[in-house]
């Protein structure tokens, strides 16, 4: 893996986050990851730009999300962002709790969370950001520890 | 073209003033996704100002269906403020006119809580 | 007004839906309905083209919603058509009832026919085709009755 | 790249063959679209076959839910059938698995309903 970065502005619609998952599911496949890890990050990223173009752009052709894909050599490290109204996780319930299994929505960023080696939620002013990372060998736990 | 929030708090009532367009897309998730907000912050007393909404579609009705509805199973409650003819008429037509507690005024609308 | 008549393909898409809105709007009040009378047909066309996107054509890149315009001198006649799944509208319940005011959906068709003179609803093979009339002044019974 | 849905009746019981993708936008609304129709005509007892199903987002996960809540609301059933490694480990994932009644075999399935 050689280190390099990529990044795409794109409208706030679904086909976006077709393009995004696409473009996802094409740099993991590259990157050396296996077919099973290519789709966990593909569905991870397609959450993510669900997100960003639902909740935060909320489809607002003003607005656009931006997805960036940097391999470290280590790590595919993807960043989704949007201009939209922010996110507070803290008030992210658990989908997997008894009183929230039966609800519609939700589940997410909790796809996200099992997906990929390490998520991180940041705001902007305004907007979101969201970097999930991948490891090229799994969880690295002296990795995950080091960037908290 | 989108919709824009305002949330603010007036004696323990939660006044969100929403303006221009509740439909399909643009505004009904954002609306979704505020009325969750305040619910799982602990919020049971909501007051929708839609005094500056130029739009709303079905999607939009939905969403304001069951935004109330949410509210209501939490034990709190949410009344609407401000309508414009359109909206009333829109309200009338769809028979929820009744459903809602509509205010045109936001002292009593924020006495009317309970 | 003169007998005219302008069709548009567009993407299964959420800004196709605005497209259809925002042109019913200028046709209508080119047309010379009032203000109320455009708000009115283009809300109809907007819960049409909603329902051709979402429900007929399911956001299918590869499937297309077509929209027309017909000035006939009497009336605006507006068709949308999609490539869909077909619509049996003796399925669709009325949502001003006690057990269905509380749903969340289900709304759009009644809209149209709220707003619209006439609405007729006709399966193709496959896909659905709206024809929504709107009289230049009022609803004129015997063009409803002869139509029929 | 949509998806696309058969539907039969075997025994009293409607199967619904999914295949393609199940994803917000794409196959969510039509899910929903065919278990409110199958409602509304009176079926009460559902088998989503999911053999052809390549792909599955939250959104679709959602929709599934929904298709089951809806049917044992209206005091029916719905089971799930045929489903693929990726769709087993995504109910497995978010604890779903044990929500639906999920069979590997369409005559054994359509037994199984009361
Ligand atoms: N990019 C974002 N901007 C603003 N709010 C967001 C964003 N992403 C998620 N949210 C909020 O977090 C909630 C949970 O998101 P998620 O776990 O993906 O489930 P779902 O999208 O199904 O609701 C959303 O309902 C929304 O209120
Ligand atoms: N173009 C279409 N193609 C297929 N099914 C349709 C179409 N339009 C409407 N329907 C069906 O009719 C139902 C009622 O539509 P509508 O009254 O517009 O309300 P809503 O879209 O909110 O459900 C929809 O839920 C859908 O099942």
């Amino acid at each position: 893996m050689t280190a390099k970065r990529v990044s795409y502005t794109l409208d706030s619609s679904l086909q976006s986050v077709n393009t995004a998952e696409e473009t996802a599911q094409l740099l993991a496949s590259k990157a050396g990851f296996d077919e099973d890890n290519c789709l966990r990050i593909s569905m991870a990223v397609r959450e993510a730009a669900v997100n960003a173009v639902l909740h935060g752009n909320a489809y607002d052709p003003n607005k656009k999300m931006t997805i960036a894909f940097e391999n470290t050599g280590r790590a595919l490290v993807i960043t989704v962002t949007d201009e939209g109204r922010g996110l507070d996780v803290s008030k992210v319930p658990d989908p997997t709790t008894p009183e929230n299994l039966l609800k519609q929505s939700g589940r997410g960023i909790f796809l996200m969370r099992s997906f990929m080696d390490e998520v991180r939620i940041r705001l902007l002013a305004p907007g979101t950001e969201v970097t999930m990372v991948k490891n090229v060998s799994g969880p690295a736990e002296h990795h995950k520890e080091a960037s908290k | 073209m989108s919709m824009k929030s305002i949330t603010r708090q007036v004696d323990g009532i939660t006044i969100v003033d929403l303006s221009g367009r509740i439909t399909l897309g643009e505004g009904s998730v954002v609306l979704r996704d505020i009325v969750r907000d305040l619910v799982t912050k602990g919020q049971r007393k909501i007051l929708l100002n839609l005094g500056d909404v130029t739009y709303i579609d079905s999607s939009g009705i939905g969403e304001l269906v069951s935004a109330f509805t949410t509210v209501r199973n939490q034990g709190g409650e949410l009344k609407l403020l401000n309508l414009t003819k359109k909206v009333h008429d829109l309200l009338q037509i769809t028979k929820l006119y009744t459903v809602f507690d509509v205010k045109d005024d936001e002292a009593t609308a924020v006495a009317a809580f309970k």
